[in-house]
């Protein structure tokens, strides 16, 4: 400790540690942008109307647990909603067919794709086993005009709200 | 010439903007109503919250730039970033971490720039950062407002304005909403207690004490009280102070990042107006000076500070009969506490020429008796 | 030969005027010209666009005129204007809670605000020959919290008329107050002039330039002289025998019962008194429109003053409707903002003045 | 010692001129390793410029180079920058103190070049991010305060220490140089005290030993007979005599430094016009900084010419600008009969008392006004003059064209180069400029004039026109005139008497038909 000489790091080797940590940064985002690509999943328990002119009817009741918690409790034709970061979205269901029917427990694992933010499942067809496009589809918002108030033009008011 | 000697009366002097705050806070309290919980609460809370932007403030008045008023540029910073993330839906702990990789190069971009600009300016860095801050809030408006959209793509009208381009006046954070809080958090009696945040914030510490004992850090204070003798020695002076700028305004950034995660929205366009000057009030309730500051008075600053934000508006109110009074009366004290500090950094530059002086005319006085 | 000759003084001449100029002003000047030349061709009448600069001009010229006696005496750009706009605010409520109405009250509001102008800008030259070489950044927040102490005060202060305080609680000042009935338009409309759609609010700029001309003939005097040297060597001017603090304390007053004044005018135009943290964002627009004039950190005459305020208020009126007509887009608001403040960055970066 | 080896340092025919005035003319002389050199000469001789050169300052590059050549062992050196300098082991004190008031003196000794740990960080963000090795500082820092001799706190902040201390901190700095074979010193026992002083000559001597050598600058002469092993005296810019030490004498060196061919012949001595005292100073101090006044008592005969000389840093600025109420002072002055109260400029301008400062850029001048200003301003001010008046004399306008007039009357009688009376007081040359200080100060038409170094920086014409406009003020109109110089010469050609300040008092008043020697002795006699 006490003798220590003056490393002066070489040109070479400054780069390469410089190089490697912008490279270590732009990875870490890449795998930022992975992981922490978020989704919102609807599962509606609603029949589901096939192509083919099947359709495959309704549960009595669904219960749908994401981490532990209970998200939603879907009677027939109603919809619930959770949210989920990364693709490798996993539930619980405790299902109860028909009415009087013992409920079971099922774990659920679905790939969400990547690009589409809310995605809709129908619960009644991937029970069935049915073809995930036939199930899933994405979920396009509904154009909101509730939110027009802004539009004034900004000044340097003072922020007396909560800071 | 003995230093050492303890002085009542100087040690009130030194600190008499903290013990003037301990005073205001220990009547506002009592009369505001609010349970020790609560409180105690909403300052861990807030501490969470500032203490990472505050300590970015520290870098800049090491290198004697004084206080830096731009460190709203590495708010801006932060915000483009948030927006950004937010319009890509990346949450949670991976969107922080990512908003915060995004707002290094604009940070330091804008770092630089106000770096440079300062070296143009030497001896008013402050009046001169506080009004860059304005100019930059110009081209951030700009930015945000009509170049987000049609030259930046922004994919989710739920962020853009209806018109089709810019930020609305409100982008939600719900999806990040107190991640890196909740995260580790532990509850003590009914206070939440954001371990995570706090052990950020704390290696931010560490990382300032170890920064101090770099050749860059020693650079910085030597530069920060002569630049002349620092620049005979071989030190480059504008290089130096650029880096502190730039150091400064990449902290910023990150503290704004984690200000806004806690708060859970952006106000796009107002959200870092106000934040240097509650920064800076802060910390200099915390007793430090235009020269001087340290780790202590950052969190000193902090708890003050945001206790009589939190107990003002309430006693103002059940003192007076109207909340207002309250509100102007904390807004009153942040600014006035800052016209002090300023005012007696002036007055003590120029007392210690005087007191130079002062001390000839004394051996003068001997000289002449011998 | 002799042509070459010419021309190459003309060259250098057009350079030294652009050098004398300033190149931000020259772009600034160039652009209100171009927003001119635009205005009838994408639609908007230019009588309206020149009435609405020149109206603007005359609400806000003196508030720019107040600059002047502190960047002579080298106090710097009088950032703490707000503390002279709350003199002016206390003189036009009281004028008004006394009950003078019409012409009156623009006259008592004057008479009234004078003292408070006094009182505080004493006050505020005391505290700047204390911190000599910090003006500017302490003024900045002496003016941010006397405005901030005023939002309580105009809370607390026992005003009764009802015209300006809450309906409901009968008591404390609303945020704006209309001066209709009292001195709305009194200068403005004196000896008005209408060609077409181009209206000249002749009173207001008689009064503003009234004050203008004393102003100058006050830099003429022996104390205006000798705030001019103060302002170029304070050291050179002690050393002739001035007291420089008096000077300076003068120059803070004078500046502060300007814009006081200033006020009286912007609201007789504006038609509204505009209290609590309005003055707060007033000085910078008035720091920066004289810059634009050609102004600096120690050097200002009442011609910048004049240039300046029309290219800033040309620029804040023009932009608007033009902008909004040629691109649909009203950038007028982010464009004020970046012009103002890269002036003011301007002028606080020039090396020459950086010496000082 | 090995004769065949080149001697450390060797200057030949080192000539430099600043735009034409020439400073330094056919410099040579020799140091060998391990040698103390005195360098001694009055201000102005020349001493400052020769270091400067060694030492590679910009002001040297910026005024166009010098020439001659410099020879470090042996081998020919030309230093663009001073950092050059001291990489090839050339180390100096410099008379400012060039520390920083909040560090320590091991972090003053260590300035930028502290030993350093390696830390991860620094591989990607540069090694300023390496962290100071704090032990090996110590160890290094205190090594150096061992080979000065002279113990030192290197743990005490330099603003709580002694003026000494911090000179022996800038020593230890240079010492803590491996490389350094040849330290200058500029004036380093000018703010020491005697104890200290006779410290710092030891270490000196022992550096010597150590091989290291050093040019030692200094006015007291004595130091160098004790401390030096050779003498280089400087007059005018030349080297007048290079001696061993052992071989000469205070009065000898006092001779050199101050003898000149003396062209006085053509000069005749009056009578001092009057007898009557104008003026009387008892028992002035000002707090001038670096020109300190301790106590002078001097009486000023009406109508007559006082020179005051004396070297620089001894007072002799700090008398008028201390009565003038430029800087504190304190004492007494009568004039006329009636006591000027200090500390208040406006009192003495209103007794017709005026003062020509030293610092034209600064105190003298408004370097951004028109000349015209620049002329009638203080008269103006003071006594009301080229006013017009107004409304029965309620409002006092500047009239312009009187100022025009007196402007236009100065510029013909000084011949004064510009091209208008409107130019801007900045854009004229030094002489110039100094010329409008004087037409300023004539339009206040005062009974009592203080010139502070008038021809200080002016070229030889403007000098000897200077000098003539304030001769002939002083006989047309029977002004009374103090005129402060560093220039002997100049003195003993347009004064009566002159005064001489040493340490901070008068030394003692002689005619101006003194000989030179007899001032130069007065003016080294209690140098502090």
């Amino acid at each position: 400790m006490s003798e220590v000489k003056e490393k002066k790091p070489s040109g070479s080797r400054k780069w390469t540690a410089r190089i490697l940590t912008l490279v270590v940064l732009i990875a870490i985002a890449a795998w930022m942008f992975v992981i922490g690509r978020g989704h919102t999943v609807y599962f509606d328990n609603k029949t589901l109307e096939l192509e083919n002119g099947e359709s495959i009817g309704t549960l009595q009741r669904v219960d749908v647990y994401v981490n532990g918690n209970r998200v939603a409790r879907l009677a027939k034709r109603e919809r619930g909603m959770a949210t989920w970061i990364g693709q490798n979205f996993k539930m619980t269901l405790e299902i109860t067919k028909e009415k009087g029917d013992e409920p079971y427990t099922q774990e659920v694992a679905i790939d969400l794709p990547y690009s589409l933010d809310g995605i809709v499942v129908n619960l009644p067809g991937y029970l069935a086993g049915r073809s995930q496009d036939e199930w899933m589809s994405e979920f396009v918002p509904v154009a909101s005009s509730t939110t027009e108030e802004d539009e004034e033009i900004i000044t340097d008011e003072f922020g007396l709200g909560d800071m | 010439m003995n230093k050492k000697k303890f002085s009542l009366g100087e040690f009130l002097r030194g600190n008499s903007v903290p013990i003037m705050f301990i005073l205001i806070c220990a009547f506002c309290i009592p009369i505001s109503g609010f349970s020790p919980t609560y409180l105690l609460n909403e300052i861990i809370t807030r501490l969470g919250r500032n203490a990472f932007l505050i300590l970015s403030l520290l870098i800049p008045i090491m290198a004697g730039m004084g206080l830096n008023f731009g460190m709203t540029l590495g708010a801006m910073a932060g915000e483009i970033a948030l927006i950004l993330v937010s319009d890509w839906q990346i949450w949670g702990i991976p969107g922080v971490v990512l908003a915060m990789i995004i707002s290094i190069p604009f940070s330091v971009a804008l770092g630089l720039l106000c770096g440079k600009i300062l070296n143009m300016a030497k001896g008013r860095e402050m009046v001169t950062s506080y009004i860059i801050s304005y100019f930059i809030n110009g081209v951030y408006q700009l930015v945000v407002l009509y170049m987000m959209g049609p030259i930046i793509p922004i994919a989710h009208s739920s962020i853009k304005l209806p018109r089709g381009y810019g930020i609305r006046n409100t982008v939600s954070l719900l999806n990040m909403r107190q991640c890196l809080d909740d995260l580790l958090a532990i509850r003590v009696s009914g206070v939440k207690i954001p371990v995570l945040t706090l052990i950020i914030i704390a290696l931010m510490c560490l990382a300032i004490v170890w920064f101090r004992k770099t050749k860059l850090g020693q650079d910085m204070r030597a530069v920060g009280q002569d630049m002349d003798v620092a620049r005979d020695a071989g030190i480059q002076v504008e290089r130096t102070r650029i880096i502190s700028i730039v150091i400064s305004t990449v902290l910023a950034g990150f503290g704004m990042i984690i200000y806004l995660q806690n708060m859970g929205n952006l106000s796009t366009y107002s959200s870092h107006s106000q934040i240097g000057m509650f920064c800076i009030a802060a910390l200099l309730v915390g007793g430090a000076s235009v020269d001087k500051a340290s780790i202590g008075n950052v969190f000193l600053g902090v708890i003050l500070f945001h206790l009589m934000f939190i107990v003002a508006p309430s006693a103002g109110a059940k003192i007076t009969g109207d909340s207002m009074i309250g509100e102007y009366f904390r807004v009153f004290v942040s600014y006035g506490v800052i016209t002090v500090a300023l005012v007696m950094y002036e007055t003590k530059k120029r007392r210690a020429k005087q007191s130079l002086g002062r001390q000839l005319e004394e051996d003068q006085r001997k000289g002449e008796k011998a | 030969m002799s042509e070459s000759v010419k021309r190459s003084g003309v060259q250098g001449k057009l350079r030294s005027f652009v050098q004398s100029f300033g190149l931000p002003r020259l772009i600034i000047a160039g652009f209100l010209l171009l927003l001119f030349i635009a205005a009838p061709m994408v639609g908007s009448d230019l009588g309206v666009q020149l009435t609405n600069t020149i109206n603007r001009f005359s609400w806000n010229a003196i508030l720019v005129l107040a600059m002047v006696p502190m960047v002579h005496s080298g106090c710097g750009l009088n950032f703490g204007l707000p503390l002279g706009i709350i003199s002016g605010l206390l003189g036009a409520t009281l004028s008004m809670e006394f009950g003078f109405s019409g012409p009156m009250s623009f006259v008592m509001a004057i008479v009234i605000s004078t003292p408070f102008a006094i009182l505080l800008g004493g006050g505020y030259g005391w505290l700047l020959n204390r911190i000599k070489g910090g003006e500017m950044m302490i003024a900045t927040y002496v003016g941010f919290s006397s405005v901030s102490f005023m939002c309580m005060m105009w809370l607390l202060l026992p005003y009764h008329s009802p015209n300006m305080v809450w309906g409901l609680a009968g008591k404390g000042l609303r945020t704006t107050i209309s001066v209709e009935g009292y001195y709305d338009k009194v200068l403005s409309s004196f000896l008005q002039i209408q060609i077409g759609t181009l209206v000249i609010p002749t009173g207001a700029l008689l009064f503003f330039a009234l004050l203008a001309f004393a102003m100058w003939a006050f830099l003429l005097t022996k104390t205006g002289t000798a705030m001019t040297a103060v302002g170029s060597n304070p050291t050179f001017a002690r050393a002739a025998g001035i007291d420089i603090d008096r000077i300076r304390m003068l120059s803070v007053v004078m500046s502060t019962w300007l814009a006081a004044v200033g006020i009286l005018v912007y609201e007789q135009g504006f038609g509204f008194v505009q209290l609590y943290m309005a003055p707060f964002n007033m000085a910078l627009p008035a720091v920066s429109a004289i810059l634009i004039g050609g102004a600096t950190v120690n050097k200002a005459t009442i011609m910048n003053v004049i240039i300046g305020t029309f290219l800033f208020q040309g620029i804040v009126t023009m932009t608007p409707t033009v902008m909004n007509n040629m691109i649909h887009m009203d950038m007028s608001e982010v464009i004020r903002i970046i012009v103002s403040n890269g002036m003011i960055l301007y002028a606080l970066t020039r090396k020459s003045e950086a010496s000082r | 010692m090995d004769d065949r080896k080149a001697p450390l340092l060797e200057m030949k025919n080192i000539r430099k001129d600043f735009f034409g005035n020439q400073v330094l003319e056919d410099i040579n002389f020799t140091l060998g390793e391990g040698k103390v050199l005195g360098l001694v000469g009055e201000n102005g001789a020349g001493k400052s410029t020769l270091m400067k050169i060694l030492f590679g300052m910009d002001v040297i590059r910026e005024t166009g180079g010098y020439s001659g050549d410099i020879l470090l062992s042996g081998e020919k050196v030309s230093f663009q920058t001073p950092f050059e300098a001291l990489a090839a082991g050339i180390g100096m004190v410099h008379q400012e103190f060039s520390l920083i008031p909040g560090f320590t003196a091991t972090e003053n000794i260590l300035l930028n070049r502290e030993p350093k740990k390696h830390s991860v960080l620094s591989d990607v963000f540069g090694d300023r991010l390496d962290t100071l090795n704090r032990d090996a500082m110590k160890k290094k820092a205190g090594d150096a305060i061992e080979k000065m001799g002279v113990m030192i706190d290197g743990s005490m902040v330099i603003s709580d220490m002694p003026v000494g201390h911090k000179q022996f901190t800038e020593i230890a700095r240079e010492l803590s140089k491996d490389q350094l074979k040849l330290l200058i010193l500029d004036e380093p026992t000018a703010v020491l005290t005697e104890h200290e002083a006779g410290a710092l000559l030891d270490s000196i001597r022992s550096m010597a030993e150590r091989g290291i050598s050093v040019i030692f600058i200094t006015h007291r002469l004595q130091e160098i007979l004790n401390v030096c092993d050779q003498v280089v005296v400087m007059r005018d810019g030349r080297v007048v005599q290079d001696v061993a030490a052992r071989d000469t004498n205070v009065q000898e060196i006092t001779h050199w430094m101050v003898g000149r061919d003396v062209q006085l012949s053509a000069r005749t001595f009056r009578e001092l016009p009057s007898q009557e005292t104008v003026m009387s100073i008892e028992r002035l101090w000002v707090d001038m900084p670096g020109e300190t006044v301790r106590d002078v008592t001097l009486d000023v005969k009406k109508g007559e010419i006082l020179g005051i000389g004396g070297l620089a840093g001894q007072g002799k600025l700090g008398i008028p600008n201390g009565i003038m109420g430029l800087y504190e002072a304190g004492g007494r002055v009568t004039f006329e009969g009636k006591e000027i109260p200090l500390n208040q400029p406006r009192r003495c301008l209103d007794a017709s008392l005026a003062f020509v400062s030293e610092d034209r850029r600064g105190v003298g001048l408004l370097l951004d006004e028109s000349l015209e200003w620049n002329v009638a301003f203080p008269a103006m001010q003071i006594q009301n003059k080229f006013l017009k008046k107004y409304l029965g004399g309620l409002i006092k306008w500047r009239d312009e064209k009187a100022i025009e007039e007196v402007t236009k009357k100065y510029i013909d009688e000084l011949q004064i180069r510009c091209t208008s009376s409107r130019q801007k007081a900045r854009e004229l040359s030094g002489g110039n400029q100094q010329k409008i200080c004087l037409a300023k100060t004539f339009a206040m038409e005062p009974r009592f004039l203080f010139v502070s170094e008038p021809t200080r920086g002016i070229d030889v014409g403007a000098k000897a026109l200077v000098l003539d406009a304030l001769k002939r003020f002083n006989r047309e109109s029977g002004v009374t005139i103090v005129m402060i110089s560093s220039e002997l010469e100049e003195l003993r050609q347009i004064c009566d008497r002159i005064a001489i300040v040493s340490g901070g008092s008068i030394a003692g008043i002689l005619p101006a038909s003194a000989s030179s020697e007899q001032l130069g002795e007065l003016m080294v006699s209690q140098v502090k």
